[in-house]
């Protein structure tokens, strides 16, 4: 159906693609698998058009063909679903869905039948009640799911996705993973990129490794496990989830009946500890990141009262900040980093005074701060002067993660942390804090990965539409009793 | 927001009327019909040059060069006319050519040469006054009597059942440009460069060429209107005609409710931004206001209707 | 093949002592057609004196910092003589002292008394106000409300000619109401002329105090349908002026003689350099008077000046 | 770009030596002292205004009031000088106050009320210039032969070991500019908030204090260049004094590499920007190009040396 082979594509300082081949036939679940940087995603907008490579040819149904923009590539049957969101704030889910392919009565928009169009991709997701919805009102697990919605109703031969379920949480996979064995059995070929290799275990017919921009390998459907492709990814094995003693001390962050802007009506009260982690499970659109956001300053809060160390913050960024409470947001592109700048001076920023004598800034001291994070979470970046837009998605995901990792917390908040980042460095980021939750630190982790949760937290929070809907200490805290409160019953 | 909703543009809308009330109070020959029509051939001259902007400010770009292409084109429609003698049809055509050239000009150099759009019409705005001004060598440029095209003058100037003709082609170019930026595809696409370019590449839009027309679009509107003001004032000095028109042009835009960063705004709002500026001009001189302070009222006025706008209404555009 | 080698003779022998031709300057305040007809007059003494060359420079944007970037660049270029007509005379004095400096200095069009210039060439702008107060007088001896338009009020023409134009009518029936401008934009002259006929329905007089003032308010009077009702007065010789002087609907207008500022002082900065000091007169000023031109003389005039303009 | 990177700037430097070399090569008296200070006595003034400038198109702000803040400040300047004989100390300490007032205006209005910066200082543009009108009456003020201030008289206009003073001043404004954006913190921020202000506020940056800071610098420049130009034209007519100063000061900038999208640009950049356009002007009369091409000479020139930059240094900056 679609062979590319002998891919090449060279940025400055890197070469992405290294004359790599992949191939897929009609009716194939293919898993892409690799480490951050290994060249997934630019071998996908190198099929959808987006970038051209250095050389190489992709041949699409037995004919040789050149692919110089999206809109070719959808006249050719290739669908994609690319890793970073890419929607329209001022239009609604409808519109979004049908960007570019809108229907038309009389040379002008026939609305009725854009609606429907919508509404039927919307279905195959359970997402139906999106569609009159302005697109500013979603979060960013339901602007992935719109993301998904587009690319099915283009009805593509070749649908490609990659990372579709980095920010869904377990119900919305399970939805999804049964859409593509429909479009399998429709005879679709689906690319399908992901970091949560159990997915990828589940679905796949055949794996596809690469590593450092070339093939490492593949798998066929019995080989697939998650240990196999953990080797050919990155040849060894990871050991994830290391086991561990918890030992609460005393109460750093308390949230006292904090309400958020979204959800006035419900308060929420918790504590997170000095020594443990706290992961805080629900849907997509649950008012996770709302809460986290009111409690670290950037968004105002609609009532009630948050105290790190017994002292009350003011509502401000600044003020946690300073006191210690630090945020890792879940959008690295529109919160976390400043793209156009460099990994360095993105390290850097939250702690600048700090890199300064006299309001002067001292080079050498930042560029090594840089340097040691780049090496602690193995990222992937030619130089720490590089900027941080030419890093693939989750070497970026990491570099939010350094920038809070390289101060001295007294309680941190992960948004989403390893959102796009691979099996790898997620164990090297959970034992950093799992480290800094032993020097005393509180952390708290937002998570829609489900075995993330499981596999981290001391105590999991498990919200609803707005409020706490249950705790479960570690030893109760199951899929299954997760699930449970979070869809709002028990 | 390509689906128009009135609730943005009721902030305007209101300032409007409270204007027009507070005018008409001080001076109740503010409604007379020689007034009503006097300013209503203003808006709509310098409407069609808001109208034009405010297509490639829904883009997220800027056309500075709107006044200096005035001056050009009408010193372009004199010597045309006058000096050479052409056929009024053919200086028409080529007037409304040569400005929308100069726009695809402008949409090719944004697109194709990646050039910002601010500093592509700075340009041009420094060209297109250079070359008026050597084209008319310095003189100043008119019509005389119009004797041959008679007809054009009226178009220009006169009157239809009542209602002045620059009234008439504003309303008319008004609508379709309501139709083509909220009912159709390319307005559609129009926003959507304007808020996020990525993604409506990423959605197969052609991006280069939708832009491109915006250009090419503004150019043609700034053309009709170069006629418009040519015969209105009957005399282009190359030197100073059209000087500043684009920041009246922008202002309409902006207080109509666009953003300069693109992707919003409703013809509406334009409509309602032109207007108001007008009545700003007229209220000047009808009040008896010093003319010194002229360029002050008008400002201070868009400066508190968008306070109010963003503060009252709790609109947020920044 | 002689013949046609023959005219060259001069031509070359000029370019060979181009070293020592007498460089100078006419410097304009702005671009119009004024300006032209004053370099048909430069261009008359050029041709008279060809041991002469004369550049003709007209400032951008008409703004005393571009007039006095002109007046140094050619100060640098190595100038004998500049006729200038500054901007704003009043602050000009030190610029203009160190022209004087170094080359002859002569003001035309508008005056800087207080420095070394060595001749003012050009008009009494008030007297050229006043003699518009007595054109408005003969057309309004009832008196009555009249509005003056003008493109800036900062400009010291503007503020002699409506200071003349004050004084002839001070006493007078005739009451001026206010003074509106319009900063050289056409379309707002005009309508605030509009606007003003719509304030003051029984408006009796308007004045234009600069060029195309005439023709703007000439223009909303004729579409107000207010031809005759109300008389007019302007400044300059716009063809739309002119046209008007002549079917009635403008009184008069007054003019001035550019062409004579341009000859004038070309040739009074050539006789100065040769050392002829009597030229110039003891007070300095060469006064071109201005002429007022009504309907009696305006065909006479238009000849004259199409000539002039060499339309 | 905070780290200065010489690359982006290559460009704009050899256009500013080709056509140096082309313009002594025409005209060597280019390169006469007399005709090096008097261009680069401009070349300090329109400067001071490009620094301040370039500070808030950093942060992706622009600032249009520049050219009528010249004039209110100028006007201002000579009123207390001249028709109130106050100490001179005073005034100018006064003006400097006033412009840096007014920025820190624009600077609230725009994250606090959260107002475009494009929009806020139109209104800056018509309300100052109606200002500067109103309090000079409409009259051209000046400053006669500055007696009892003949010092500061001399200090604009006069030289400093034979460069002129503006000059100096610019100069030293320029390297405190160059230390400030590129070395320190604040000038870390700027760029941060320039590039994306959300990712900023996250990161801890006082957001709106950074950037309303940032207008106040660009006011209080504004100011210094606003007393340079009143005694080196020794006079201000209200109405039409620095008029466009803010468009040559916006050039300037993007000449030099600053994007108006903000995040982008280096004071090496402005500095020869501003060099280059003062150059462009200077060339203009010595090559005796008429007047009325000045504009147009200017215009082409920047509109070919952003393409040539783009397109033969592969810059991208749409
Ligand atoms: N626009 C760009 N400019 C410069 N380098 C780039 C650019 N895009 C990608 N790269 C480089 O190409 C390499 C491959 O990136 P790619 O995004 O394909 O990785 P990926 O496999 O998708 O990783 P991830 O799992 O983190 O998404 C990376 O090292 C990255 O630094
Ligand atoms: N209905 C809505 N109206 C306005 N904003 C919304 C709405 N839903 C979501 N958002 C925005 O999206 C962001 C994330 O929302 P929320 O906190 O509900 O997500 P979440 O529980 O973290 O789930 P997700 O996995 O989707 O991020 C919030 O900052 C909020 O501003
Ligand atoms: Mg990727
Ligand atoms: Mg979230």
């Amino acid at each position: 159906m679609l062979l590319a082979s002998g891919i090449t594509k060279r940025y400055p300082g890197v070469t992405a693609l290294d004359g790599v081949d992949f191939s897929i036939s009609s009716g194939e679940v293919v898993g892409l698998v690799g480490e951050n940087g290994a060249g997934k995603s630019t071998l996908i907008k190198i099929l959808g058009g987006l970038v051209q490579p250095d050389s190489g040819q992709v041949v699409m149904e037995g004919r040789q063909v050149k692919i110089d923009g999206s809109a070719t590539a959808r006249r050719l049957g290739i669908g994609v679903i690319h890793q970073e969101l890419s929607d329209l704030d001022n239009l609604d889910v409808a519109g979004n869905v049908m960007l570019g392919r809108e229907p038309t009565k009389f040379g002008l928009i026939d609305r009725p039948a854009l609606r429907a169009m919508a509404l039927r991709a919307l279905e195959r997701l359970g997402m139906g009640q999106l569609v009159d919805e302005p697109q500013s009102s979603l979060s960013i697990g339901q602007r992935q799911l719109v993301e998904i919605a587009k690319a099915l109703s283009l009805e593509a031969k070749v649908l490609i996705m990659d990372e579709p379920t980095s920010s869904l949480t377990a119900g919305e996979t399970e939805r999804l993973i049964e859409v593509v064995r429909d479009l399998r059995a429709q005879g679709v070929a689906v690319v399908y990129v992901s970091h949560r290799l159990n997915e990828v275990k589940e679905l796949a017919d055949r794996v596809v490794v690469f590593r450092d921009g070339k093939n490492a390998g593949a798998l066929d459907k019995e080989q697939i496990t998650p240990q196999a492709m953990v080797r050919l990814m990155i040849g060894r094995d990871v050991a994830v989830a290391n086991e561990h003693t918890h030992l609460a001390g005393a109460a750093v962050l308390e949230l006292q009946a904090v309400r958020t802007k979204r959800f006035p009506s419900h308060s929420v009260s918790f504590t997170v500890h000095s020594g443990e982690i706290v992961g805080i499970a629900g849907l997509v659109g649950a008012g996770r990141t709302e809460l986290a956001q009111a409690v670290c300053g950037v968004d105002p809060l609609a009532g009630g009262n948050v105290r790190l160390d017994g002292k009350s913050l003011g509502n401000s960024v600044r003020a946690a900040i300073s006191a210690g409470l630090y945020l890792a947001p879940e959008d690295r592109r529109r919160t976390g980093l400043v793209t156009r700048s460099s990994v360095r001076e993105n390290t850097t920023l939250p702690d600048l005074p700090h890199y300064a004598r006299i309001g002067l800034l001292e080079r050498g001291a930042e560029t090594q701060t840089a340097a040691k994070m780049l090496e602690e979470l193995n990222i992937k970046s030619p130089s720490v002067e590089t900027t941080v837009s030419g890093l693939s998605g989750g070497n970026q995901q990491k570099v939010v993660i350094a920038k809070w990792l390289a101060m001295s917390p007294r309680c941190i908040v992960f948004d989403e942390p390893t959102r796009g980042i691979d099996v790898g460095a997620r164990a090297e980021i959970y034992s950093r804090m799992r480290e800094l939750a032993d020097s005393g630190v509180a952390v708290l982790m937002v998570s829609s990965d489900m075995e993330e949760v499981l596999a981290v937290s001391d105590r999991v929070l498990v919200m609803h539409e707005g409020r706490l809907a249950g705790e479960l200490p570690r030893a109760a805290a199951t899929e299954e009793a997760i699930m449970a409160l979070a869809v709002g019953h028990a | 927001m390509p689906k128009f909703k009135f609730g943005k543009e009721a902030g305007i809308f209101l300032l409007l009327v409270v204007l027009c009330v507070v005018v008409t109070v001080m001076n109740p020959r503010f409604l007379s019909p020689i007034n009503v029509q006097n300013t209503a051939r203003l808006i709509g001259m310098f409407g069609i040059l808001s109208l034009g902007l405010a297509v490639v400010i829904v883009t997220g770009g800027i056309d500075l060069s709107v006044g200096s292409l005035v001056a050009l084109l009408g010193a372009l429609l004199s010597i045309g006319l006058v000096d050479k003698h052409m056929s009024p049809v053919v200086v028409v055509v080529g007037v409304l050519l040569v400005g929308a050239g100069l726009g695809l000009v402008h949409g090719l150099l944004v697109t194709r040469a990646k050039l910002q759009p601010f500093i592509v019409t700075l340009c041009g705005l420094l060209i297109y006054r250079g070359a008026a001004r050597f084209v008319a060598e310095d003189q100043s440029k008119g019509f005389g009597d119009s004797a041959g095209f008679m007809w054009l003058h009226d178009l220009a100037v006169g009157n239809f059942l009542g209602v002045p003709w620059p009234f008439v082609i504003f309303a008319v170019f008004a609508v379709a440009l309501g139709v083509l930026l909220h009912k159709s595809v390319y307005g559609r696409y129009l926003y959507a460069i304007g808020r996020n370019p990525e993604a409506a590449r990423y959605s197969g839009v052609n991006v280069k060429r939708v832009e491109t027309l915006a250009y090419v679009v503004a150019g043609g509107f700034t053309a009709v209107a170069a006629i418009l003001f040519a015969f209105y004032t009957n005399s282009i000095s190359p030197s100073s005609h059209g000087n500043f028109y684009e920041l009246y042009a922008i202002a309409a835009a902006v207080l109509g409710g666009f953003s300069l960063r693109g992707g919003e705004g409703s013809v509406v709002g334009v409509v309602l931004g032109a207007i108001l500026l007008q009545i700003l001009q007229n209220l000047v001189n009808l009040l008896g206001i010093p003319s010194s302070l002229n360029f002050a009222v008008m400002g201070a006025v868009i400066l508190l209707g968008v306070l109010a706008d963003n503060l009252v209404l709790r609109r947020k555009q920044a | 093949g002689n013949e046609a080698a023959a005219p060259k003779g001069p031509e070359s022998s000029a370019s060979a002592t181009n070293g020592n031709k007498l460089k100078l300057a006419f410097i304009t305040n702005n671009a119009s057609d004024f300006w032209t007809i004053a370099r048909k007059g430069v261009e008359k003494a050029e041709k008279e004196m060809p041991n002469v060359k004369v550049e003709f420079l007209i400032p951008g944007d008409g703004s005393a910092t571009e007039q006095k970037r002109l007046i140094d660049d050619q100060l640098a270029k190595g100038i004998d003589g500049i006729a200038i007509s500054p901007n704003d005379a009043a602050n000009a004095t030190e610029t203009l002292n160190k022209v004087a400096k170094q080359a002859i200095l002569v003001t035309q069009d508008s005056d800087a008394p207080k420095s070394d210039r060595a001749a003012y060439v050009g008009t009494d702008n008030k007297a050229a106000g006043v003699q518009a107060g007595e054109e408005l007088k003969k057309a309004l001896p009832n008196g009555g409300k009249v509005m003056v338009f003008v493109g800036k009020m900062d400009v010291q023409n503007a503020q002699d000619r409506v200071a003349g134009l004050r004084e002839a009518v001070a006493g007078t029936k005739i009451e001026i109401i206010d003074v509106r401008t319009d900063d050289t934009d056409h379309a707002r002259a005009k309508a605030n002329v509009a606007d003003t006929l719509v304030k003051y329905p029984d408006i009796a007089g308007l004045v234009g105090i600069w060029s195309y003032n005439g023709p703007a308010i000439l223009n909303a009077v004729k579409e107000a349908n207010m031809v005759g009702k109300v008389k007019i007065v302007c400044f300059d010789e716009e063809d739309d002026t002119l046209a008007g002087v002549k079917d009635g609907s403008i009184e008069a207008t007054i003019v001035q003689q550019p062409f004579e500022f341009g000859y004038q002082s070309v040739k009074v900065m050539a006789a100065l350099k040769e050392g002829k000091k009597d030229v110039v007169p003891a007070n300095k000023l060469m006064i071109v008077p201005t002429q007022v031109i009504d309907k009696a003389g305006v065909d006479a005039f238009a000849a004259k000046l199409k000539e002039l303009r060499g339309k």
